[in-house]
């Protein structure tokens, strides 16, 4: 009996540790029937965003998107098939991003996958070994280079092009003007920079701060002190607006251009009130805050739609319906596509022609080309206290 | 006075983790009574002393004018009327002596708050050095002058029975004697009882009117402080060489002590006594 | 040289939300002797609180002190529910703990304010005192007086009334005050009641200038740590100093040091941290004696 | 298993042989995604074993292990993308720059204990990423730093698929190093870290020399982490420095917490805890703010494990366990 007894309790121990390891993997599928292929079911689309983590404000995109392909189930699906889409979080951690492209390009045999910012750049070689097909929802210049990463596609319109096309309306609009830029020390600026700077805008003072220092006094005062009276603003959330209200009260009043995607209605604009008058930015999509909108019909449905598919909360956010526009695209490469291969649809992505959006300005429409993207062209725009006014661009 | 003691000790038995410190130890201290705790290091003066602040969890019963302490904890006890001064003297080191003395009087019982001006006053006159040194930070005091205001700390509270752990440690003849002085003058002013743990048993049996004396966690001899005046009777009382006559030995033999490496030396006879 | 006046008032009036919440850190360093991590997110939550009153109407002199006095009472709540049962507990429990803390309170206030940034109307008005070019908003000097003004209370608190005793009593020797019958646990609680409330202050004075997000803290609470640990971890007043010596030399190196930039500003708060921990571990403030190990 | 008793000394331990077997079968039988997944599930094991070593044996504290783990990351892709060597030379790479950056960080560690040292790990935890970004010519900037090729990849001989040969690689090197680890715990020096742990103080004058101890044990911490962070990058294939922040680092000293810092078999359990547990929660917790409610479950779980289970999962199962076991003999012989 003792000698047993010896045995048996290291035993015990075995079997509670494999069955807990057996359990903890329970959640994995087979080797063998890992590779079903994406015959007749749902056409599976997968994307993955920060849902959560500090910059969870940017992983509205999914919900924009998720609430198009549900309307677009609703009335039949595509070419008779429905979309199922998979919404993973990422909370903007590549090595999370990693993982879920993977599962979604291996386990669940997405026709295609969409991802946002500067964490999709890195995953393009992984998708091209798998030719899986990706659109990003981002405008960093490295998914211009179509030639080296064929199977990524943005979404965005090029940054770079946006800062040529500021670029040349700052230089032309305030000629001899000291042009300063002030963004984040992420991927986004050096884009900005490129891109001003190729319009023949020499930026007398870079500042590149860190993502959450919101209290930018130090850097105002820089910027005034080198007599920056053009100023270049992509500091995102919070800090946009705080840079705005903190000019105003100094009594220190440069011209402003703030980036594309971080003009919005709700976290810029109303946060900064008075203080925004003036400014300026550059637009290819509609803010659905934007008064100017309000009876836009496409601008209406979006917004039934988030109410509809669970995400009225998100309703009036620039970027929920930049995703909803996205997947729109989507949808309209998918219906025109020869067949639902990734090839099928990357051919039919870039043949698109004048086909309208959703969330593009009215006399936008997308157009394939070279370079991946949709969209080419910009509107600087003002902002006139109420809503923003279109410039007549050069 | 042969009313309820105002402090019973009956039975009481401690323990740390798996290690029995204090065996069936029976003791009482009457009002304004100082009874001197003796032993030899390691006996379990401090132990009995931590059992009745209820720093240590206890056997047994412990009662304070016959209510029962050990439902209490520290903090209770404190406020029934236990002041202790531990070993180490607790000093607040970063706080001024005057800060420390303040700490002491705030916890004395409601009624007594009139008097605490007066009795500051008093603790300065008895320790003079305190008004002097009263804005100084208390961690810049001497051993004997962080003694003395342990103790002046502790008698601001007003305690109904003050138990003070070995002040005469560390401490230059000349301060001991000192504080032994003041020690006899508390309990006329200051109507508390005083159980006083010390090794320093001469200096202690002069000032105390009963004297306990411990050995291995245990009562070895429990007298009035006169009969151990002599020599012989002292070191007898220490080495546990005459007969264990206590209430201890009526209730039958103490389970065996275990040998505690820091006990006195013991003889042989010692050894088959302590076993009965 | 207008400028750099001008950096060392930014800097200045930064610095006071950073002193405001290392005097939080070091409040209840002192008591529980756990560096709390969350401090950030609970001054944050205080921040979203008293937003959430002013937007139901209320008048913002009616709210701000309600703001204060919840936050407070959830301090003392966090100490008592949270802490209580890994008090004692050795570092490395006592920071996963502040961890855990850290990311559950901002992963609530996500949940309930949602993630976009809002607009904290300053009650301080929208202008602007100063000389010349030199110009400090008037939220910069409000939010200046209001913790300024919390900071001198608390001090007093602790220096002259009897629970303020208590309180450096229970913090330096708690077995000692158990003696004289101080209730430990209570004192406990009721510092980081304390420390709620300065870390309320600090949150609601920075959010008409950092708006508010549930990220409105999370690069103040680093610098408030450079802070604490700068002024002496034990002195209070130490806290104070130090905060505003890493809000001026936040803002001065990043924009006199070359290759520095505002990006890495926050290498300066703890090249500070370096520093005082290899030269002066108990901080310019602190004593030796009572560093907690 | 910190201190087996003599009793199972002598006889095999199961456990570890059932893992073995256990962990050796999985690549036939599961699919490229979840050997991914365990391949993480590993790598961050051998980090938080590493900080067990430092805080669960050597009693000193350190927030800061998430920037040793992104260090020996982007020391070894960039030793694979710029210096083109083999995937065993940059672990190697990765593991001895990473000894030297311990050692550097153990410098402090010498004047300064508990708190202080907290503190300063804090701080480079904080600083890592920003100064990664700062670099962009060596390091791809906040893009970070993708491989084109998988450098795990199977050599012919061996026809298995790249993820399955790279997980083999990365649970044999976390194996041998987790292994290492215990066994240095057992030895000599696991008894000089005893002494280094209890107090210093006693341990110098025991002739402990804990000066040249401390340096070694967060050396040897450093560069097991920074090994651990190659492997998890190599298995990834890029780095970005957005992965490595302070708040994975705090991620890292929870794990070793629940898990147990004392405990080998704890390690394991804490890597799966931080790479499975975010993941699970927001799978079954759909809705938009799904993610939100992950991280709240994540502290909840935390702040439980911290309080019923202060010394680590494990040791409490093996508690558990011990209870039953002894119960069920004491029914058959009452």
């Amino acid at each position: 009996m003792r000698v047993t007894e010896r045995v048996r309790r290291p035993l015990l121990r075995a079997t509670a540790l494999l069955s807990a390891l057996t359990l903890a993997v329970s959640g994995c599928t087979l080797r063998w029937n890992a590779q079903e292929g994406t015959g007749r079911g749902d056409i599976v689309i997968g994307g993955s965003f920060a849902l959560s983590g500090p910059l969870a404000v940017t992983g509205v995109v999914g919900a924009g998107a998720q609430a198009y392909f549900s309307r677009v189930n609703a009335e039949g699906g595509v070419r008779g098939r429905k979309i199922r889409f998979q919404l993973l979080d990422d909370a903007y951690d590549t090595s999370r991003l990693t993982a879920n492209m993977r599962r979604l390009a291996e386990q669940d045999g997405a026709t295609l996958v969409m991802a946002f910012g500067g964490p999709a750049i890195s995953i393009r070689p992984y998708l091209a070994s798998r030719k899986v097909p990706m659109v990003a929802l981002a405008g960093q210049s490295p998914f211009s280079d179509v030639r080296a990463f064929p199977y990524a596609r943005a979404w965005w319109p090029d940054i770079a092009q946006e800062g040529r096309i500021a670029g040349s309306f700052l230089k032309s609009e305030f000629p001899g003007a000291k042009a300063g830029l002030l963004g984040l020390n992420n991927d986004l600026t050096p884009s900005q920079a490129a891109g001003l700077e190729s319009a023949g805008l020499t930026l007398a003072k870079t500042i590149k701060v860190a993502p959450n220092v919101v209290d930018l006094g130090p850097q105002v005062n820089e910027l005034r002190a080198a007599g920056v009276d053009v100023l270049f603003l992509s500091v995102g959330g919070a800090a946009q607006s705080a840079v705005l209200r903190l000019m105003a009260q100094i009594g220190y009043h440069p011209k402003v251009m703030l980036y594309s995607a971080q003009s919005e209605y709700t976290t810029t604009l109303k946060p900064a009130g008075p203080a925004a008058e003036g400014v300026y930015t550059t637009q290819w999509a509609k803010d659905p805050a934007d008064p100017r909108w309000a009876d836009d019909p496409m601008v209406r449905q979006f917004t039934a739609d988030m109410d509809e598919y669970g995400h009225s909360v998100d309703r009036d956010k620039l970027l929920a319906l930049n995703g909803y526009g996205a997947a729109a695209a989507v949808v309209e490469a998918l219906r025109e596509a020869p067949d639902l291969t990734a090839e099928g649809f990357l051919e039919s992505w870039d043949s698109l022609r004048g086909a309208p959006n959703p969330a593009l300005l009215p006399d936008l429409s997308l157009n394939g080309g070279p370079d991946g993207r949709l969209i080419r062209t910009y509107q600087v725009q003002r902002y006139d206290g109420r809503t923003w006014q279109r410039e007549n661009t050069p | 006075m042969t009313s309820e003691p105002l402090l019973r000790v009956d039975g009481l038995t401690a323990r740390y983790g798996s290690v029995q410190v204090l065996h069936d130890v029976s003791l009482d201290v009457r009002e304004g009574e100082m009874v001197a705790l003796l032993g030899a290091n390691g006996a379990g003066k401090t132990t009995l002393l931590r059992a009745v602040s209820r720093v240590v969890s206890t056997g047994g019963t412990l009662t304070l004018d016959g209510a029962d302490l050990t439902r209490l904890d520290t903090i209770g006890a404190a406020r029934a009327g236990i002041g202790h001064v531990p070993q180490g003297r607790g000093t607040f080191g970063e706080l001024t002596v005057e800060e420390n003395l303040r700490l002491g009087s705030m916890g004395r019982p409601g009624s007594l708050r009139g008097e605490a001006e007066s009795d500051l006053e008093r603790v300065h006159e008895m320790f003079p050095v305190l008004k002097e040194m009263r804005r100084r930070p208390a961690g810049a005091l001497s051993g004997g002058q962080q003694q003395m205001l342990a103790l002046g700390r502790a008698l601001l509270a007003r305690p109904r029975v003050l138990l003070v752990d070995e002040p005469s440690l560390g401490l230059a003849p000349r301060t001991t004697a000192e504080l032994f002085e003041a020690l006899a003058g508390i309990r006329a002013s200051w109507s508390t009882a005083v159980l006083l743990a010390e090794q320093n048993a001469r200096l202690s049996l002069r000032v105390a009117d009963r004297a306990v004396v411990l050995a291995r966690g245990g009562v070895a001899r429990s007298c009035a402080a006169s009969e151990l005046s002599d020599e012989a009777e002292l070191r007898a009382a220490y080495l546990g060489t005459t007969p264990v006559r206590t209430t201890a030995a009526k209730r039958g033999s103490a389970e065996p002590a275990p040998r505690d490496p820091g006990t006195a030396p013991r003889t042989d006879t010692d050894a088959e006594e302590a076993s009965r | 040289m207008t400028e750099f006046i001008q950096q060392i008032l930014a800097g200045l009036a930064a610095g006071v939300v950073y002193a405001g919440l290392a005097l939080a850190l070091g409040v209840v360093f002192q008591g529980t002797g756990m560096l709390n991590l969350a401090q950030g997110e609970l001054a944050t939550l205080s921040a979203f609180g008293a937003w959430s009153l002013v937007e139901a109407g209320m008048s913002f002199w009616l709210a701000f002190p309600a703001a204060v006095l919840l936050s407070a009472a959830l301090g003392a709540a966090v100490e008592r529910v949270l802490v209580r049962p890994v008090e004692g507990a050795g570092p490395m429990v006592l920071l996963a703990a502040g961890a855990a803390m850290l990311l559950g309170l901002n992963a609530l206030i996500a949940l309930v304010w949602d993630t976009d940034p809002k607009t904290f109307a300053s009650p301080f008005g929208a202008s602007s005192v100063g000389v010349g070019e030199i110009r400090l908003t008037s939220q910069q000097v409000g939010a200046a007086v209001l913790v300024l003004v919390t900071m001198g209370v608390i001090a007093a608190l602790f220096r002259f009334t009897p629970v303020g005793l208590k309180l450096r009593a229970v913090a330096t020797n708690p077995d000692s005050a158990r003696l004289l019958g101080v209730r430990t646990g209570r004192m406990l609680a009721l510092g980081w009641a304390l420390a709620g409330a300065v870390g309320a202050v600090a949150g609601t004075a920075a959010a008409p200038i950092a708006g508010l997000s549930p990220e409105m803290m999370a690069g103040p609470l680093l610098l408030a740590l450079a802070a604490a640990t700068l002024g002496g971890m034990t002195s209070r007043g130490g806290a104070v100093v130090g905060g505003l010596i890493i809000g001026v030399a936040g803002s001065l190196a990043s924009r006199y040091v070359p290759g520095l930039g505002g990006d890495l500003q926050l290498v300066v708060p703890f090249a500070v941290i370096f520093a005082v921990l290899l030269l002066r571990p108990q901080g310019l403030f602190g004593r030796a004696a009572t560093v907690r190990a | 298993m910190s201190a087996p008793t003599t009793a199972s000394r002598r006889s095999l331990p199961w456990p570890w042989i059932a893992a073995v077997v256990w962990a050796l079968a999985v690549p036939f039988l599961f699919s490229d995604y979840d050997l991914l997944q365990l391949s993480r599930v590993w790598s961050v094991a051998l980090a938080v074993a590493s900080l067990n070593l430092l805080s669960g044996y050597a009693g000193q504290v350190s927030a800061g292990h998430g920037a040793l783990f992104g260090l020996g990351a982007y020391t070894g892709v960039l030793l694979v993308g710029e210096g083109g060597m083999p995937w065993p030379v940059a672990l190697l790479g990765a593991l001895v720059l990473c000894l030297g950056a311990g050692a550097l960080l153990g410098l402090p560690a010498l004047r300064v204990d508990g708190l202080g040292l907290g503190l300063i790990t804090i701080a480079v935890a904080a600083l890592f990423p920003l100064v990664v970004t700062r670099f962009e010519s060596l390091t791809g900037g906040a893009v970070g730093y993708a491989l084109g090729a998988p450098p795990l990849s199977a050599p012919g001989w061996t026809g298995l698929a790249d993820a399955q040969f790279a997980y083999l690689v990365v649970l044999a090197v976390c194996g041998v190093a987790v292994l290492g680890l215990r066994n240095l715990t057992r030895g000599r020096f696991g008894r000089s870290l005893e002494a280094l742990r209890t107090s210093s103080l006693m341990a110098v004058s025991n002739g402990v020399e804990t000066r040249r101890l401390t340096l070694t044990v967060f050396a040897l911490s450093a560069g097991v982490a920074g090994l651990a962070g190659a492997l998890n990058a190599l298995a990834l294939t890029l780095v970005t420095p957005d992965t490595f922040t302070l708040a994975f680092s705090l991620t890292l000293l929870a794990a070793s917490v629940v898990g147990g810092t004392r405990s080998w078999a704890g390690a394991i359990v804490g890597g799966a805890f931080v790479t499975y547990l975010p993941q699970l929660m927001s799978d079954n917790m759909g809705g938009g703010s799904s993610g939100q409610w992950a991280q709240v479950a994540y502290a909840a779980v935390l702040l439980l494990v911290l309080y019923f289970a202060p010394r680590g999962v494990v040791t409490f199962v093996r508690a558990g366990l011990a209870r039953l076991g002894a119960r069920r003999t004491r029914e058959k012989t009452a």
